[in-house]
């Protein structure tokens, strides 16, 4: 199994959430994360005193599959995340050892 | 405040006479005509004063925080403090221009549709001046009237915005507030509130506004604040066109918390708008106070059910919904009613309302972002009209007395003119209004553009146009 | 307000008599007895109207938001909403219900424990009739008196929410609250505060409520209000239950800052709630208003010096409670102590409050979720009893007077007898809410339901009960 | 409430003479000289009362909880609590001090400087006495004026702690406000606001506090709340320190939604403080009120307008600072001032603060986290000095009136004198204050320490000093 | 050394961590997340409009352990998380190839 | 490509981000997160009621870098993060499979 970790624009979360659900997806985690990368943040005054905000606001998917999906849940990401502005996010894949789930016990590719 | 409270005068004249006139009057042969400033400065009665003051403060209250809290919690985090922002500022603005002009166009004589400029910058007004009340020979301190009227010059253009909420420049919002109280917000107000005060019309009986000589009822500002305000945000939410991402993105209210703080104080300091509209402190205003408050009870009691009905859940955003539509609701009416009728009048709004705001909104799609048609436009129409039946003293209500005799008398009341009387009015003001307004808006959009770039839409308001966040957690 | 408010009555007759009293009274032989309505219209100070109007509009705020906001801070986010919404609710239905009946069973003659339903609808209520103060010859608008008492009948049943928060269903918790006040607060109320008024109970000296006839002395609602709410509440979180994860899971209050400023709301406007209770506006206000603040002010202290000595940290949460704690228990107290007193009695509430909220109630183990129980009947019983204490004149205190003459006259104090007085009449609410309170609850458990299912109640009511979310950040 | 206010008492004696006072005064030959308390009995109005009832409401309002949110939104979470807790503690602190001995040693004669101890414990103070106003023969209950000069008492030392929010201990803190008090306000305010009465000053001319006497004009407390405050604010932040991590670390304000909510509080709560100072209610409290709305609404503007051509765009946060720059800056004059030199007033406030708070800060490099000093200090010293000028009743002002003789009558009115008059008022107060509170910190920090472990401080006060947490969500 | 990480109920949290600390872990990472699974959201409806909550409220551990004692982490979360009603969670295992405290500078095994 | 995983606390993140960007790093996923560990947590008190705060607010990094940038970055967040008081934190080292750039396509190395 792959862990499939992507950092996306807040306001595709939810398109790309259905566009994983038709692919057969049937579960991800979901961080409100600070991204910090190309694209550039925003300063913010307060009486004068000036703070840049480096950090963009981003969503961060965690999807395990299995192997064989891969390829279509990162095609799936990509079609549905991408604006072609700069800030639309990476892809990352990393192998899982090991999957359970916990109601169940299943394990693996069950357990997804 | 108009024509219909005439009879809250008169009501009120009625029944505090012994405690509202000085001794000596009481024992000559009744009020004096026309008394000039000296006589009229032994005619003010320090509880009126104080309670003037304190309504003011009440009606500055409902705009901030209120009404910004009421309407910043609605939406999302990124656009808290555009909200807050502009109706503060609203509020700075025109505070600044009532003083300059807005008070001389709306409160001297001079035409039907609009006063004159003799009180620019106040001229004249001091602190031995003296304004009428609807009270023969009862009077308040003038500067006491200037601020009164002006918390409600500067929360009525403060509601519009809650119309296009989360997609408008500032700047231009900001030029559009001033233009509107000029051209829409002065005259309507001097059409409905204008008038030369029950110890001289009758020697000037046309010394009038417009839907004042009309005879139209409008206790506390159905017409003037809430049908005018309504209508002008339907109008601006149209031309501006709808959020990005309306009807795909989840736009729910980023703090239901600040949401009903925000009606509670509205509630709390909205006895200050229409039991303060009667200018005085007697039985006709503790009457508005009480019909203002269980009107907004049936109100908030009747969403609740409606909600119970179509979703088999009560919400906390539909109760203050359904109470901000029973307090513009009773508006109008507050001085009129009885708390009984009031209590059917809200329970009549509620419904109204919601059906505008959940069913029609979203038939016809338009994004009024915070329902300010539905449920200040639509809840104020209701109410105005309704306002003609309720006052009838045949339900109870206080019917409306003849100033232009003196000492004031009971008019015989005729409850479908009445009705045809307020139809009209509310006819007046809808396209007065919404007319202008649209004009307005075309024109500033034209030469200034209304609306943010979609990308800075999308960052929000706060970052985009105020470099602040509402929330550093 | 009742019968310890008739030294309030007349430490203000003997205060103000030239000042409240019109002219013709005082060049006369002195007050009239028994005026009809054209004398009392002559009787009505505006001072006094506006005071009784902003005193309800305090007593309004107290309710919504500061109650809301005192209580639902302390919840957990995800049932933030659900105490908004019971409070606003409550505050909706009663209102709606005190005009229906609630004024006229609490408000008009005819037993000892409950009034008449002659003024059902507020049938013979007018801006031409006016209410009784302490002081002979001393009238307010009716309608001012109605609304004042409404906001009594509307926030009392509110503050029985904090016992069993974030664990009971909606609607039968609306029921409750109709029930309640119908069969516990209207008739203690009336016990307590009936009376025929100065002018005309020493023609028919006993037409008044039980406890006021017992000569119990409460200002501003100790039993009434606190004791009442508070030993309902123990009842009701006694047969509710426990939180699911009481004692296991972290319950930390969700926003401390929003307690912060509900009580902060709760002190402002509980200057309407024990200084307007003397219904008029003289020194004995004055009193009765620099009581509220300075015991208040020594019972936030108290709290926070034994938390330094216990935990040594005194924290926010213990000076606001501790603050509540002295608002309840200077309640009763307020128009009799001297501010000296006052500062003693708050000492000493503090500490009797803190030992059932922070030792009782651990030790006992039941889950009074926002110490109703703790704070508003123990602070509640310490003031009502010390009230006997602090009203004696020979410590300052106003003492009582006796309105079966007329005029009324100071009364002989003993604090002993008065202390016992007011113990029975802490006895007596005790009994009465309790017992009825437990039947009332355990029947609409037993019909409908009190409580969610376990999973509704850990998802939290917002979205189980209401379908809605505090925040969206 | 101090001499320049003279003019205000004047104003209204000669504005509202018939209606203020009772009949027998009228038909007599006027005011009468040095009345006993049964004669004050009967110069009473209701209308009054009541209004500094409100007042007072008001000004705890300004204290909690709109300060504390002021000021709390500005700081970072993990103080949050720290900050609502040091105000609320010191009013509650404050209030118990100024029963005890702070209202005698500030409002009883005895000497120019500080009063004496007659009136310790209130001792003396009853339902039965009463205040002097500015206009002869008016009173209102003493136990009133206690209450309202209380909550000025409360809220001052209250506006210390933003200079060095985020790095105090609580305990010294509290210290130092009882010290403070005892040794820089009730001193300041007796040479500022102590005097013998319009009805009894001719008698005794001297018999007034030392500023007072000078003729220094402050309506309702530049010099002695906001300069007092403002100048020990820097020196506290001088003393203690720079935060940790300032100038590195990103301190962005945690909730200007909090910060709005309470400037909009400060801004409602505001007229109870500057027209209630006037003691009743008459057209210049009605002056006073609209003053106060207006200057602020147009420090607002000037704010943003300034924001706008540094930055390109308008803050929430400089339009609320803006506001309160106006408000402190309005309150010394507020019953002087017309309207427009109110609006003039504001427009340059604004800047001048505004300089202080963005460019000199940044400069010299101070740490006065929530500008106490260029606000409140700046603010004040351009409003103190202001007043001097638009006091002139060549600008529409209201002059000052002579208490000396009996009635009181106009004074001859020289801009010159008046403004050098204000300036040593100002310097007096900067060097009393700005002096003795360096040398109270400096001690109390030798003695228990002032700062937080660096650690604790990083960890945020409201875990390290309170264990708690402002928010759980 | 692996890290293993396991979405649990949000209310589970204090037990898992208790669960885990006896069996000798000795730190974790903690992080609330949106999870989307089987176990279905629910509905909010503000004035009549209608939102569907897709996402369930829950928490992410992430624990990095020597290999020789994921399987009594492992078996330790799901005994304590499983209530056995759907949306109890997963657990994930991964390979870590390094480990190091910052405050010393102590490697791998020694790190945790 | 390798993830780096760290734990830092919050108040050194500027400067980490600082040296990491010196030091060529260009993009990076920041999360606040509840951490557990040796450093103890505090206890809190409302009316009584005692709570142990058993978790200290930290700061996570991810950080997806070409395996030859893992030793200088891993030094750069140990430098600037170390304070030598408990609860400076960790950091872990994770394979990376596959890496892209939503906006472009781009993989890998290039995605970074
Ligand atoms: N090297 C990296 N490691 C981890 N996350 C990264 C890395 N580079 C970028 N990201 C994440 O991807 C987001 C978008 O990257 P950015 O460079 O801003 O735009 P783009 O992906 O279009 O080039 C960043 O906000 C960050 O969350
Ligand atoms: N394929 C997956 N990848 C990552 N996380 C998942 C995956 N499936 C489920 N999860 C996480 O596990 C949680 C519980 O899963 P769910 O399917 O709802 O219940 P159950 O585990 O009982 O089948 C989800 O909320 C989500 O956070
Ligand atoms: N075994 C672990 N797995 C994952 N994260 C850990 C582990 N141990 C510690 N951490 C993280 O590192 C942080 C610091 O660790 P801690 O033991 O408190 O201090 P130190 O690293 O100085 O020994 C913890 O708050 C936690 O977030």
């Amino acid at each position: 199994m792959k862990m499939i970790i992507a950092a996306i624009k807040p306001y595709k979360l939810d398109e790309v959430r259905e566009a994983l659900t038709t692919i057969g997806v049937r579960g991800m985690m979901v961080t409100e994360i600070k991204g910090f990368g190309t694209q550039s943040g925003h300063t913010e005054i307060y009486r004068g005193a000036e703070y840049a905000v480096n950090f963009v606001p981003k969503m961060r998917l965690e999807i395990v599959v299995a192997d064989s999906m891969v390829d279509t849940v990162v095609d799936a990401i990509t079609t549905t995340a991408r604006t072609g502005k700069i800030g639309d996010g990476k892809i990352f894949v990393m192998d899982v050892e090991k999957a359970l789930r916990v109601r169940t016990g299943e394990l693996d590719d069950d357990a997804l | 405040m108009n024509t219909m409270t005439k009879l809250g005068g008169v009501g009120a004249f009625a029944a505090s006479a012994l405690a509202s006139l000085p001794l000596w009057a009481q024992e000559a042969a009744g009020p004096i005509k026309a008394p000039d400033a000296a006589a009229m400065a032994g005619m003010v009665d320090k509880g009126d004063t104080t309670w003037m003051l304190v309504s003011s403060a009440l009606v500055l209250l409902m705009a901030i925080p209120a009404l910004g809290l009421f309407y910043g919690g609605l939406v999302r985090t990124k656009n808290m403090l555009s909200v807050l922002m502009q109706v503060f500022m609203i509020v700075s603005i025109v505070a600044v221009i009532w003083v300059v002009y807005g008070y001389s166009v709306t409160f001297t004589g001079g035409g039907a549709f609009i006063g004159g400029f003799s009180k620019m910058f106040l001229a004249g007004v001091s602190t031995g001046t003296y304004a009428a009340t609807f009270s023969n020979n009862v009077y308040i301190p003038e500067y006491a009237f200037v601020v009164f009227q002006m918390t409600f010059a500067c929360i009525t253009p403060g509601l519009i915005v809650g119309a296009f909420a989360e997609r408008i420049k500032f700047w231009p919002l900001m030029l559009f507030a001033v233009l509107w109280v000029s051209v829409v917000y002065f005259p309507v107000a001097h059409m409905v509130w204008y008038w030369a005060g029950p110890d001289f019309l009758s020697d000037n009986v046309t010394d009038a506004g417009y839907l004042w000589a009309m005879g139209a009822l409008d206790f506390a500002g159905g017409t003037v604040v809430h049908i005018n305000a309504g209508i002008a945000g339907l109008v601006g939410c149209l031309v501006i066109g709808k959020r990005v991402g309306f009807g795909k993105e989840n736009m729910a209210p980023h703090s239901l918390t600040m949401t009903m703080v925000g009606a509670s104080l509205l509630w709390v300091g909205w006895f200050g708008f229409n039991a303060g509209s009667n200018l005085e402190a007697n039985g006709l205003t503790a009457l508005a106070f009480i019909n203002t408050f269980v009107a907004t009870a049936a109100a908030a009691l009747a969403w609740v059910l409606i909600e119970q009905l179509r979703h088999g859940r009560p919400s906390l955003l539909g109760a203050v919904t359904g109470a901000v539509a029973g307090l513009v609701a009773i508006t109008p009416a507050s001085g009129f009613a009885t708390p009984m009728t009031s209590i059917v009048l809200g329970f009549v709004a509620a419904p109204a309302c919601y059906f505008f705001v959940s069913y029609v909104k979203s038939k016809v799609r338009y994004d009024d972002s915070l329902d300010v048609f539905g449920v200040h436009c639509i809840g104020g129409i209701v109410g105005a009209i309704a306002t003609g039946i309720v006052a009838d003293p045949s339900l109870g209500g206080q019917g409306w007395y003849d100033y232009t005799v003196f000492p004031a008398v009971a008019g015989t009341y005729d409850m479908g003119a009445q009705v045809i009387t307020q139809i009209k009015a509310v006819a007046i003001t809808l396209i007065w209004s919404g007319g202008i307004s649209f004009i307005l808006f075309k024109g500033i959009d034209m030469i200034f553009g209304l609306r943010p770039t979609a990308e800075d839409e999308r960052q929000g308001l706060d970052q985009t146009s105020h470099g602040e966040s509402a929330y550093n957690m």
